[in-house]
């Protein structure tokens, strides 16, 4: 989203972050309140607690850098710079979404900010990552591509294959894997073996980087590091962010599967909280804090406002961009629909 | 009779089968705890019972689903391994086809695959493309499996059962509109023999052969063309390979008119085999050449009207079928 | 024009391609070297006249083959992914069904997904199980794809070009025992649309449509059956979807009889989806009900008598022509 | 094949793991004439450098262990001890080979002593290893696992899935990979980041250990140390051993692509060689030595003709064993055959 030539660690370039993680927590909550409500099908998958991480690795992308999500996408589409807006029409079906409506929230994109896509199936944004990083390199653009990945996908195979083919091919490309301690209702450590992805990403010969993904101030530091070696041709890195799901896999789920209080606590760590104390440490006046939160806020209830008052697509549109070649037949909006 | 839900009424199948054979197990993700909608809720219950080491929740690895479902039914035991979705077994066709159904005559006998893998099939409201998709016709196509689509409680019961018991690889594909549907399941064994079709409605002037939820709206068109006067049977194949031929033939004997109806897209489809097959088979019973009524091939929309655009609908199976009744 | 071997008709269009635009590359195993027997010849010379970032040797990682090649074309470049054989492409089917398929769709058009995927089909002596099989129908009845099977090396070359300038993801299936069968293949660019059959023999009492290797079998059995006085229409469809509806339904239109004859196993195989759909369109012109002839529902054998009983050879071909001929 | 009670290391049991691999050199050589000669349909892979790998690790294992196996597996189903005469029937495609004709040489297997199947696809005996090993702890057998893996095909992502999996459930299984530096026509190591299959498996906390795999003395010591401790419960170990694949990935593979010499520069490091030096400084008879080279020819030479006497089977054989459910259309054996 914003470049890169500004300087670490400013409280002013943290304010910043903490605007685009306020307009993501806004966006969650407001989705859940519009999926509750009815206005949105299918399922939400939300990155509240999360915020820090994607939002602290795209700040430091280019607009023609690519990432590559997956099912949990609408924070890295805000972090990338996809318009909220359109998104939030997009996840309630509606005229002016980013895909046309066709997608939802499990395939929001936006590839006019190099948003290539969130993804139904685990793990295949990586394998289509090295792939983007392989055209740029083909294309000898400058640009870099970052893949998300969570922690119960690192059990799949093609993340090591991904993994592998980066070093082999010397990709410019960065892996974030997002930690959050959950894969649906399992503890990924009770399925995981041995020391985690950081290890297994070493294995591979890549350097591999542990953070505190909660601290959005940590790991903007570390993706700074992390893309500027990308970017400068030392191949593809590995950045490790530890976090936590503080709300169900999807907005339906009651948690049932958590001890006690385990939500409460972890909320204690949020990341929000944290950047706005380390803002106010660092002379933010507390005022500005509280009135860029309420902006996000408002950002989002209008965007909320213009789905709602943005018509659905017309039916015969879902006949358009199937493909160049042969007709979706039996029927295609020919007026043989009964 | 007891009334329950599909999802209840398949684990209830599944519970009796471990109860019955200890070396009956399930794999998948997610399958220990509670989660709110998906699949596994399906499995709720069972790990308090059977224990960890016969209900295995797994990584995030559906080849190893698959393949270790593949080997442990080599070695001896009974794998039932939920893939989830249909959408997701694509991770897992390899080990699927390429193994499960081949085991057996590549090795000339020597071992049987008693396995079955869950794929969910089926669109939901907003399931979009990567969730929504039915793919038995691939499965069908594939030497060495059996298929089974079933589209009641009982049945989903009743088939587990015989899927379980089954030495062949079994794709069980429920379709997720169905988890919450309800219906009397039998208080007996109520054991559902593979490759035998249930008439759902009995009638004279033109047979609707289809299967899994599409049944039901072959169901409701019947009853809407019933308004007109017109008598139509219902046969919901609940196997889709070995398909019941003997009951699909006889009934296209005594109406001379067959519709095939399925939700998955057309081109290419089951109802293509179907219908091509009936063609060749029951050429002198037949008034009309079969019809078929899929959906488009184009992938899953989101939006609400695209994709109600999309569905096949009983408004669609009633034109079709109209449309066999006029010729 | 000039005499060559399937395989070097397409390696030859590839390089052309290549040539022509720098953004067209070709990734998968073994392509950097020569290695006797295998398709890897294909690419043989061809690392050193465009580099290794171009021909990219890959470790042995289907999905990634596949994946990279999605998201490479996703990212501006036209890759040519070669998964070998189908069989190998079982590994990849999610990253060609549920990515690159669906890709443009689901996201409203933002982007275009202009890969090729080889994946060898077919029968060679010996292969055995694992190493026989033809998959297109799984293809045709994915959405979002086309499908082509060239059956000589001037449409191998033709097909693979249109293949790589089209926008589509295009899965081009060869077959493994055409590759060293020679034909003439024209001097100039050579394009062979997608979409478009070709009539390999015109006849006026029975059509048969056919591809890939299948279709020569076609024309040795309409050879056969001339003999007796029979006059057959061959029609090689060369791309399976879209089909050329346009030059079939004419054919049928003028002898009133149609046979589909595949390698592939019958039972759910494209030539239903052909059979039902002409059933459908031409029932008027038909005089018969269309046959269809496929491989039996089972697993390719490797000893030598029981895999030919498995083949669906001329003979076979000639006999289902008969019963179409004689009704 | 045999049982783990003897001494280890003596030169009595060297002597046996000598024979074994003479069998299956002899087999190896023999089944290339065949092909040469037209006997054999399809392809083969030849085990000829390899054999102390599957040698020694099956001597460790029981009659009811399984293994298995990939492509190249005619050398691993000899070491667990099928039965040659058998197998080269398979080969030909003969009344009585091991699966009755139907697999040939990729699909070499016989159940009867616990070699569950050669695969024609790559990294599938992985997965359906652990799912074996996974059936042993449900049904309180005492056996363990065995699968062999190339180094090439470590770069499939089942490979680590199955790594994971067995460390979750600590199974009874032992990975074997036979690092023979090819996979086809490429040097693996140019396709390989890091280093290699010991640290990847070490990545997921499995106990791995590196053998000269042209040793048998050295794989069979190793071997019979790992196979103990799966044996006794103490979960997944991984044998990874350095080896060279002397002839070309089939039998029919021109070698192109190596720099000359290379194969024979390797051939002097060929176990058999090694091994009757082993035998010879530790008493063994050159005598004894040579009579069991010659008589492992010998009795491949008896299988070969017994394979070339037997009839091939029935073409309506083909039918059988197909699937209990539906029967194989449009045609069965019926009489219908053109
Ligand atoms: C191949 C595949 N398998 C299973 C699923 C179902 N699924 C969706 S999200 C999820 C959990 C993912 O966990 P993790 O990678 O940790 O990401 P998180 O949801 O925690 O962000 C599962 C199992 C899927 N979408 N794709
Ligand atoms: C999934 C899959 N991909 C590709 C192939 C083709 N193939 C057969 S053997 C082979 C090389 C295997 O190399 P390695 O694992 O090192 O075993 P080796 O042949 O050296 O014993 C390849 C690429 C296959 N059989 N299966
Ligand atoms: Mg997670
Ligand atoms: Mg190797």
């Amino acid at each position: 989203m914003s470049e890169t030539d500004q300087p670490r660690n400013t409280p002013a370039r943290i304010f910043e972050l903490y605007k685009t993680m306020c307009l993501i927590r806004a966006f969650e909550e407001r989705a859940e309140d519009a999926f509750d409500e009815g206005f949105i099908n299918g399922s939400i998958h939300q990155y509240i607690g999360q915020e820090a991480v994607g939002t602290g690795v795209c700040s430091n992308l280019r607009r023609n850098d690519y990432i590559l999500s997956n099912h949990r996408g609408h924070g890295h589409s805000i972090a990338k710079g996809a318009d909220p807006e359109a998104m939030m029409k997009e996840l309630m079906g509606r005229v002016g979404g980013t895909s046309g409506a066709k997608g939802g929230s499990m395939h929001i994109a936006d590839f006019s900010v190099g948003m290539l896509g969130a993804n139904g199936v685990l793990a295949d944004g990586l394998t289509m990552g090295v792939g983007a990083a392989q055209a740029i390199t083909l294309k000898g653009d400058d640009s870099i591509v970052a893949v998300f990945v969570g922690d119960g996908t690192t059990n799949r195979g093609p993340f090591y294959e991904a993994l592998n083919w980066a070093m082999v091919y010397e990709l410019p490309i960065m892996f974030v894997c997002e930690n959050n301690t959950y894969a649906s209702s399992t503890l990924t450590r009770s399925v995981t073996a041995g020391d985690g992805p950081v290890a297994r990403a070493k294995a591979f010969g890549m350097p591999a980087f542990d953070v505190d993904g909660n601290n959005v101030v940590a790991v903007d530091a570390l993706a700074t590091d992390l893309i500027a070696r990308v970017r400068s041709g030392q191949g593809p890195h590995f950045l490790h962010a530890r976090t936590y799901r503080v709300k169900g896999h999807i907005s339906r789920d009651k948690l049932l599967y958590r001890r006690d209080g385990e939500t409460e606590e972890n909320w204690e760590n949020e990341p929000l909280g944290q950047c706005a104390s380390w803002l106010a440490d660092n002379g933010l006046n507390e005022a500005d804090l509280r009135s860029a939160h309420a902006a996000a806020y408002a950002q989002i209830d209008t965007a909320v406002t213009a789905a709602k008052e943005s018509p659905f697509p017309d039916a015969a549109l879902a006949y358009e961009d199937v493909q160049d070649f042969g007709p979706p037949e039996p029927w295609a909006g020919t007026g043989d629909a009964a | 009779m007891t009334t329950m839900t599909f999802a209840d009424a398949v684990r209830e199948g599944l519970a009796e089968e471990m109860r019955r054979d200890p070396l009956v197990w399930a794999l998948g993700e997610d399958l220990s705890t509670a989660h709110g909608g998906t699949s596994a809720n399906q499995y709720l219950g069972l790990i308090e019972e059977f224990g960890a080491k016969r209900i295995v929740n797994t990584p995030i690895s559906e080849n190893t689903i698959m393949g270790a479902a593949v080997g442990a039914a080599v070695a001896g035991t009974r794998p039932v391994a939920d893939l989830r979705m249909a959408d997701f077994g694509m991770c897992a066709v390899d080990e699927l086809v390429n193994q499960a159904a081949k085991i057996r005559y590549m090795f000339g006998g020597q071992a049987r695959v008693p396995l079955v893998v869950r794929q969910a099939i089926g669109m939901r409201k907003g399931g979009a493309a990567q969730h929504s998709q039915s793919t038995e016709a691939w499965y069908v196509h594939t030497p060495g499996l059996v298929v089974v689509a079933p589209g009641t409680p009982a049945d989903g019961r009743g088939l587990l059962k015989s899927a379980i018991r089954a030495d062949d690889p079994v794709v069980f594909m429920e379709h997720k509109d169905l988890w919450s549907t309800k219906g009397d399941v039998p208080d007996d064994e109520g054991m559902v023999p593979i490759g035998e079709a249930k008439t759902l409605r009995e009638g004279s002037d033109l047979t609707i052969v289809s299967w899994s939820r599409m049944a039901h709206l072959a169901v409701e068109a019947a009853e809407t063309l019933a308004a007109d006067g017109t008598s139509v049977e219902v046969i919901d194949l609940r196997t889709l390979w070995p398909w019941d031929k003997v009951t699909v033939y006889a009934s296209v004997a005594k109406t001379g008119r067959l519709l095939v109806a399925q939700e998955a897209v057309q081109v290419g489809g089951f109802a293509s085999e179907i219908a091509a097959d009936v063609t060749e088979n029951c050429s002198t019973d037949l008034k009309t050449f079969p019809r078929r009524i899929g959906a488009p091939r184009m992938p899953v929309p989101y939006a609400e009207p695209m994709e109600n655009e999309f569905r096949v609908t009983t408004e669609r199976v009633v034109a079709k079928a109209r449309e066999a009744l006029d010729a």
